[in-house]
């Protein structure tokens, strides 16, 4: 029953942070915060804008001084390292953005290799080897002769990235380096992160906003929100409700059984809708997305004589609202082609793509 | 000596070429011409009206002065040494760059407080000279910039004469100049007769050095870093050397102004020279050595002997060699016949040299 | 911004007005001092009732103390603005008003003319004579201008524009050194001396061309100062803006040439005051809107100019010093200390 | 039946584009490109990194030649637009960060009023009244007066964005609005957008890797992908398999049904799971992560009594798996804390926490 | 990298190999030229076996020549280093080698001893010591350089420090036109021309002192070399590599007040050379990787300074040229070419 804890190889003690003005301000961003990673743990540090991620990781690397409390890494305070020792301590990854002409992706990501190459910066084989490897797992293998300032963004971020990895430090700070990837980038990114964290026993620290991919991904989450910090697991962090104090916002929350966020949309008209398949739930999500409070019913009989009767919307919804309201029924059409039918007040319509649909149904104002 | 005299001199000059006295009725006209480097085709004039005499009629507009000029402000050291040539100090009440003045009276009213320093350039002190209410202010026009002062003098009521002294090439020709200044200060006859005894000691000197055969190779001046400036060939100082009986060196081009010849150069022309003239403000061989270790290498540092034009210098940087040597040539040419042919003069104190050892 | 209060709005306030204040102390102080003492109510009679006053005391203070006091004001407003333009326009803490050549340009026109490489041409020395070593420094300038804007028309790129106007520089420089080098010693001083500038030669009769040029430029300058804040946020915003980002630096060349150049022509490169000032307001305003910076830098370029010349020439010194020297003098430890102050710079 | 289509204000009609090199690579990045949106729509730009979505921005709103094609803003030619004209038309939002010192928010968004006001800047009370919304739109009131130097990355992006609703145009163009902006300020941004196209009919185009917002709120997609370009509805996208063009990462995909991306993970080990609550579920995710196989099953008895007898495996897993399986049972405890019991071979141990069961966990390797 | 191979790397061999060979070239040539005409095998005895020369042969060729020579090399290198250094530091490409002072400090000590207290000693600037004028020009440069580590010591912002250091160069210059302003025609020349910089003026054993002297800076140069690099990133990401901003940043100023400072007091503040070089390497070797750019810079600048000594004093030329006026001229339409072709400078 004893829970043998990870011996804890950075650890913020009442740590305070901030950018103390000119005078009278002492300018604190954070106060008496205490956190600790251990070997092994990728840890997501998350809080809303303007919570002091930036800082805190800014602060834990000595790039400024706490205003209070403590830092060791691996044991010993922060400052009692040298500059070198912690070069091949910590890497870290800022959001700045790097404008450096004539400089090429490959020596970028050489410039991890920095802190162990000689006065001259010559690179051995090892670490070739080194720089070679971080190219390749961030899937820049193509780009290493490009030059930095020609690449998109989420081409230098994962550059930068790759850096950091070269520098093969035991700890890893990366301040939101998954902002501009795509999703796949993304995933890999973290996919790898965890890689080195639980394969090669780095403790990973790094802030994101991507709370889906944290989630799933780290191990640990450090939050600074309004009401107070917090680490722990995520799923802790889930179940104890620190998710809910991310946002102010009324009209959003995090839903624990569902494991997503959840926006609360008003509703401007009805729609009713019926058909089958996977059609049926995207349709759904764009009627809602629309303004359609939908009604999903089973199908209709499929495809009625063209032009026979007026249409007539189905009993159950012309009763209940005085509100104009639609009926859209989807058929799926072999080979894996959809049709939309639209019936309003004003007749029947058929549509080849949900974006005819909506286009059309924009049209229409859902309140006369 | 008639090779002495220049051709193009106007006429009432016998070497001067920059400028004309005209004397008309009620009036003296003078006439200043190309008053600075590279000025072309101008000329300025000025109208001398005795103060007791009234000014003439059509003399309206142009530029006119009542003589003899009360107060003057000299802007030049040469300037100051004509009017003192002249026995005419007192009049002068301003002066530019006090500190390279030698005139011990010009310095005793400096002292005194009668005579004030004025400024230089862009930054002569325009207030005070308003307040001195000069009759004149001799100025001379390094380069067509006087002209902007010009400018600035009429704006200010105050009358300005351009004075080309130092554009002259030959020595006597500077030196005449003094008729020029005594036609402000109404000592002509005076400026006359100094001029010609002036002239006929240089001449006679000239006659003695001139026939020399052995003439001694003459080296001038010391580099500023690795460059050497050296008399043209035409220059002020070529024409004295070779009035003194002596060889320029480097006089093979016809140059009127300085040229430049590089260290390596002077190299092989000092091999030539047995007299080293104009060692800037050297005092000793030392000194030269000091400068640049690679002189006591020369050719000439070793067998020349030396001689400085700096035996008259003021605490500032003057050397009375440009301000009273302008009016007296000869004297200046008597220390270089001496220097050049030891023997032919009786012996004496140099004037402006002194030997460099 | 009216309603929407700025924390800093009312000390703003107050350096406008304290500075409006202190100009025009300067400016009658700069005519009540000089070299010769004359006292203050003599000063005012040749003022507004010029027969009454001595002669002297008339010409004094008509034909030199007034148009002096003028020029050092439009020369300070003249230098600050122009040298404000190109710190923006290059984003540039060493840019100043002769960043683009223009001074040289002036210089090198004046030491070929002056040293004597272009001869006087017959002209009618003593009716345009005074006019000659301004008109020619003049198209100097003009001459670098056209040849910048040239440049700056066909290459689009402001860092490109800023080391051709370097390189220009040194050209221009080192063709003057060359002119120097052979030049006779006498000429050398009066060409070093007019590098040193001076704020009294200006003649009444230029003060009519001088006044109206310079205005010209600060109304062009005036006119652009909207465009200056755009170009803060870079080229693409400035552009997104409206800004018709080529022409608008055109202008803006234009118009701090207008002013460096005239100035140079006129007073000789006056060099300072253009790179301290813009700094200067910007530490005392904090602020990056030329809105503000703009009339801030008019009036602390004014104040510099004619405090620097009030000291230039104080009743005790006989000669009066090189305004260029005084500036410099004067300017840097009120800069040092601004720094100490703030610990500081705003990077541009 | 006629679809009929909404008249677009913004055409790009075979559109190429690029960074020609100096000499012989044309430098195209995209050719042949035909989008177009219309007034009111909301567009999201989607793509991989890379894919030309800046590059397509820049072009549109003119920043950058078209090497090729035509751009038509409300029908006519981008080139014969005044720029100033455009300036009232078109607003833009790019990712490059802005470091201008002395520069105040409120400064910041008043540049939005720059194409209106007259050759002095002066706000009059309307530009005044359009700054003040832009930040209470984007949540700035407070943060008006602040430097934007002294931002947090989160928070300039915000002002950004609020220069730009500033600027009050028909259209507004925006790369990566959200790229570092906390989920509640993501959601609140694009509802605001939405707002701008649905209510005052706007036109709004902007790239964003955030396809979870970007499928429930954008009207459009413009995706530039691998195997080619597709506009229409989110949806359209979706049902198209368009989404799945975006990764060619054999480990991911696009859940049609599910409407989310799964990514497929290695199992390491297996764990049988039983309990109850929400905890089980988060449990799973947890013990997922870590690499097990879990199975979940119902709840075994609960809390046997201390020490008393050798913990067994549950019988399902002891047989099937010759390697190390663990058992988590999952208990709630009043009030509304949970506890976990972890029974592997070594023994059963209690933990408070799910960190510190993962703790421990992380210490037992999956394969030994 | 070896095995990562990159496709400029042969051409950047090229170019290396291109520059060794004809800086070599250079110097051989600078040594068989000059403005007297002296037959090849002449020059070769002089310098083989002196005693067989002729004696003005021997003197010209050991005494001036050779000298000169290998002050060019030096020099050249010494600045462009220099230069680079300050423009990677401040991310500036406007700054130079004297961007912090230096060369000013060497003025103003040259200029207060030569022309403020030397007529006070009766001692006139063309006869001082050639060392002591070196002396004092060192220490000048070497006060400012105190002044400017004592600064960058307290205040941690490279803007700030930027900015001072143009403040001072003011200042110095203020003081040096005062001086300039009282100072008689031929010492203003005199110091005219100092400030146009000479190569031939240092003696040999002066040499004995400036070429280790600017091997130290060079050396000091090189092991700071991998700091520079990391500067390019900007003042965080050199600290995550493990560099100790500050104290690099010292080094890499007191190695570049070393090298320019000691140019300046033996040669003159030799001006352009220092800011085109590193813009020309740049754009030459396309590589922001100052273990590149600064062999590159010391070659190019090796080469561009010869180059200029040889053309400042072609046979035909009676006066050897300002060696300021010539790099700059010389350069200017390289740099202008290099422009053109590239259309764009690498902003820094
Ligand atoms: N240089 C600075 N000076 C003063 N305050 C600052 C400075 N930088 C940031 N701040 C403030 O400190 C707080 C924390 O900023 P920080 O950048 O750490 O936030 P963050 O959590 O990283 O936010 P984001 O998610 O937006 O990146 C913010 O309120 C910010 O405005
Ligand atoms: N200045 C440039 N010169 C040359 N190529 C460039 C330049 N800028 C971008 N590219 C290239 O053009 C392509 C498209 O870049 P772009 O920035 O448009 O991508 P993106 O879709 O915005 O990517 P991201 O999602 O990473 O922001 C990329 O391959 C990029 O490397
Ligand atoms: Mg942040
Ligand atoms: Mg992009």
């Amino acid at each position: 029953m004893i829970a043998q804890a990870t011996p804890y190889t950075l650890e913020a003690d009442h740590l305070s942070m901030g950018y103390p003005a000119a005078g009278q301000d002492p300018g604190f961003v954070r106060t008496g915060i205490s956190f600790s990673a251990g070997r092994g743990e990728m840890v997501a540090l998350i809080g809303p804008n303007g919570s002091g991620k930036s800082t805190l990781l800014k602060t834990l690397a000595g790039f400024m001084p706490p205003l209070g409390g403590n830092i060791r890494w691996l044991g010993k305070a922060l400052a009692s390292h040298h500059p070198r020792e912690l070069a091949r301590l910590i890497s870290f990854v800022s959001t700045e953005n790097l404008r450096i002409p004539n400089m090429r992706v490959a020596d970028l990501v050489a410039y991890g290799r920095f802190p162990y190459t000689g006065w001259l910066g010559r690179l051995r084989d090892t670490d070739l080897d080194m720089v070679r490897q971080a190219l390749t797992k961030t899937g820049l293998e193509l780009f290493a002769h490009r030059e930095v300032i020609t690449l998109s963004d989420g081409e230098r971020q994962r550059a930068l990235i790759a850096r950091a990895l070269a520098q093969n430090t035991p700890f890893i700070l990366l301040d939101e380096p998954t902002a501009f990837l795509d999703v796949s980038a993304k995933y890999e990114i973290f996919q790898l992160l965890r890689q080195l964290a639980s394969g090669e026993g780095k403790t990973i620290l790094l802030s994101t906003h991507d709370l889906g991919i944290a989630l799933r991904e780290a191990d640990k989450f450090w939050m600074l929100t309004a009401a107070g910090c917090f680490q722990g697991a995520p799923e802790d962090a889930v179940l104890q409700g620190w998710l809910n104090h991310l946002f102010d916002n009324p009209h959003m929350g995090f839903d624990k059984k569902g494991g997503d966020f959840f926006f609360k949309t008003e509703q401007a008209g009805s729609a009713h809708l019926s058909g089958n398949g996977e059609g049926l739930e995207w349709t759904r999500r764009a009627l809602t997305r629309l303004g359609y409070a939908v009604v999903t019913a089973p199908p209709q009989e499929e495809e009625p004589g063209p032009g026979s009767s007026t249409p007539t919307l189905p009993p159950a919804l012309a009763g209940k609202s005085p509100q104009p309201t639609i009926s859209v029924i989807v058929a799926g059409l072999p080979p894996d082609t959809l049709e939309w039918n639209l019936i309003t007040a004003h007749g029947k319509e058929k549509f080849h793509s949900l974006h005819a649909l909506l286009s059309h149904l924009r049209e229409i104002p859902p309140h006369p | 000596r008639e090779e002495l005299r220049n051709a193009a001199v106007p006429s009432g000059n016998r070497y001067a070429r920059g400028f004309t006295i005209e004397e008309h009725d009620g009036y003296t006209r003078l006439t200043v011409t190309n008053p600075w480097a590279n000025a072309r085709n101008v000329t300025m004039e000025y109208f001398l009206v005795p103060a007791e005499d009234s000014i003439p009629g059509h003399l309206a507009g142009k530029t006119v002065l009542r003589t003899p000029v009360g107060r003057i402000i000299c802007m030049s050291t040469s300037h100051i040494a004509f009017l003192e040539a002249l026995g005419e100090t007192d009049r002068i009440t301003g002066v530019s760059g006090s500190q390279y003045i030698s005139s011990p009276k010009v310095l005793q009213r400096l002292k005194e407080g009668t005579t004030t320093d004025v400024g230089y350039g862009q930054n002569l002190n325009y207030e005070e000279m308003i307040r001195q209410r000069p009759g004149m202010v001799m100025v001379y026009g390094v380069d067509s910039e006087i002209a902007g002062f010009l400018g600035k003098f009429r704006d200010l009521g105050i009358p300005a004469v351009l004075n080309a002294e130092y554009l002259e090439d030959s020595p006597l020709g500077k030196a005449e100049w003094i008729r020029f200044i005594a036609a402000f200060t109404g000592s002509g006859a005076l400026a006359d007769s100094l001029f010609r005894s002036t002239e006929a000691h240089y001449l006679r000197l000239a006659a003695q050095a001139g026939p020399i055969r052995q003439k001694p190779g003459v080296l001038v001046g010391l580099p500023y870093r690795d460059t050497w400036w050296i008399p043209g060939g035409a220059s002020y100082m070529a024409r004295l050397i070779g009035d003194a009986g002596g060889h320029h060196v480097a006089r093979r081009n016809s140059s009127r102004e300085s040229v430049t010849i590089s260290m390596e150069e002077a190299v092989g022309l000092s091999a030539r020279a047995s007299v080293w003239i104009h060692t800037g403000n050297a005092t000793s061989r030392a000194e030269i050595a000091a400068a640049d270790s690679r002189l006591s290498r020369l050719p000439a540092f070793e067998k020349a002997r030396i001689f400085n034009n700096n035996k008259r210098t003021t605490p500032g940087g003057g050397n009375d060699f440009w301000e009273s040597g302008t009016v007296r040539p000869d004297l200046i040419l008597e220390d270089l016949v001496r220097i050049f042919h030891p023997g032919i003069l009786p012996e004496a104190e140099f004037h402006y040299y002194r030997e460099i050892r | 911004m009216r309603s929407m209060h700025i924390p800093g709005e009312k000390r703003e306030g107050l350096l406008f007005g304290l500075f409006s204040v202190t100009l025009a102390l300067l400016f009658i102080a700069d005519i009540l001092s000089g070299s010769v003492l004359i006292p203050a109510g003599e000063v005012v009679k040749a003022l507004l009732s010029p027969p009454e006053a001595a002669e002297t005391v008339r010409t004094i203070v008509l034909g030199f103390r007034l148009p002096k006091a003028i020029t050092a004001l439009v020369a300070g407003c003249a230098l600050s603005v122009a040298g404000l333009q190109m710190q923006t326009i290059f984003r540039n803490p060493l840019a100043g008003p002769y960043v683009l050549g223009i001074s040289t340009g002036a210089s090198l026109a004046v030491a070929l003319f002056a040293l004597g490489f272009a001869p006087v041409m017959a002209l009618g020395f003593t009716t345009t004579g005074s006019w000659t070593l301004a008109v020619v420094a003049w198209a100097g300038a003009f001459a670098v201008m056209l040849l910048v804007l040239f440049v700056s028309s066909r290459v689009n790129d402001n860092m490109t524009v800023l080391i051709l106007g370097m390189l220009f520089s040194s050209a221009a420089g080192a063709v003057v050194s060359i002119l120097q080098y052979f030049s006779s010693e006498s000429m050398l001083k009066a060409f070093i001396v007019w590098t040193m500038g001076s704020l009294g030669s200006i003649t009444t009769d230029q003060l009519t061309v001088v006044v109206p040029a310079i205005l010209a430029g600060l109304l062009l300058a005036l006119a652009k100062m909207k465009d200056l804040n755009a170009f803060l946020l870079g080229e693409t915003y400035a552009r997104s803006l409206g800004v018709s980002v080529f022409r608008s630096r055109l202008w803006i060349f234009f118009s701090a040439s207008l002013l460096a150049g005239t100035v140079t022509a006129f007073c000789g490169p006056i060099g300072f005051i253009g790179i301290a000032v813009p700094h200067l307001a910007r530490v005392l305003f904090r602020t990056a809107d030329h809105r503000r910076l703009l009339p801030a830098v008019l009036l602390l370029g004014g104040n510099a100019m004619l405090l620097s010349d009030l000291i230039a020439q104080l009743p005790g010194l006989q000669a009066t010093l090189p305004i260029n020297s005084v500036t410099a003098l004067l300017g840097i430890p009120v800069v040092v200390w601004m720094i100490v102050r703030n610990r500081k710079f705003a990077t541009l």
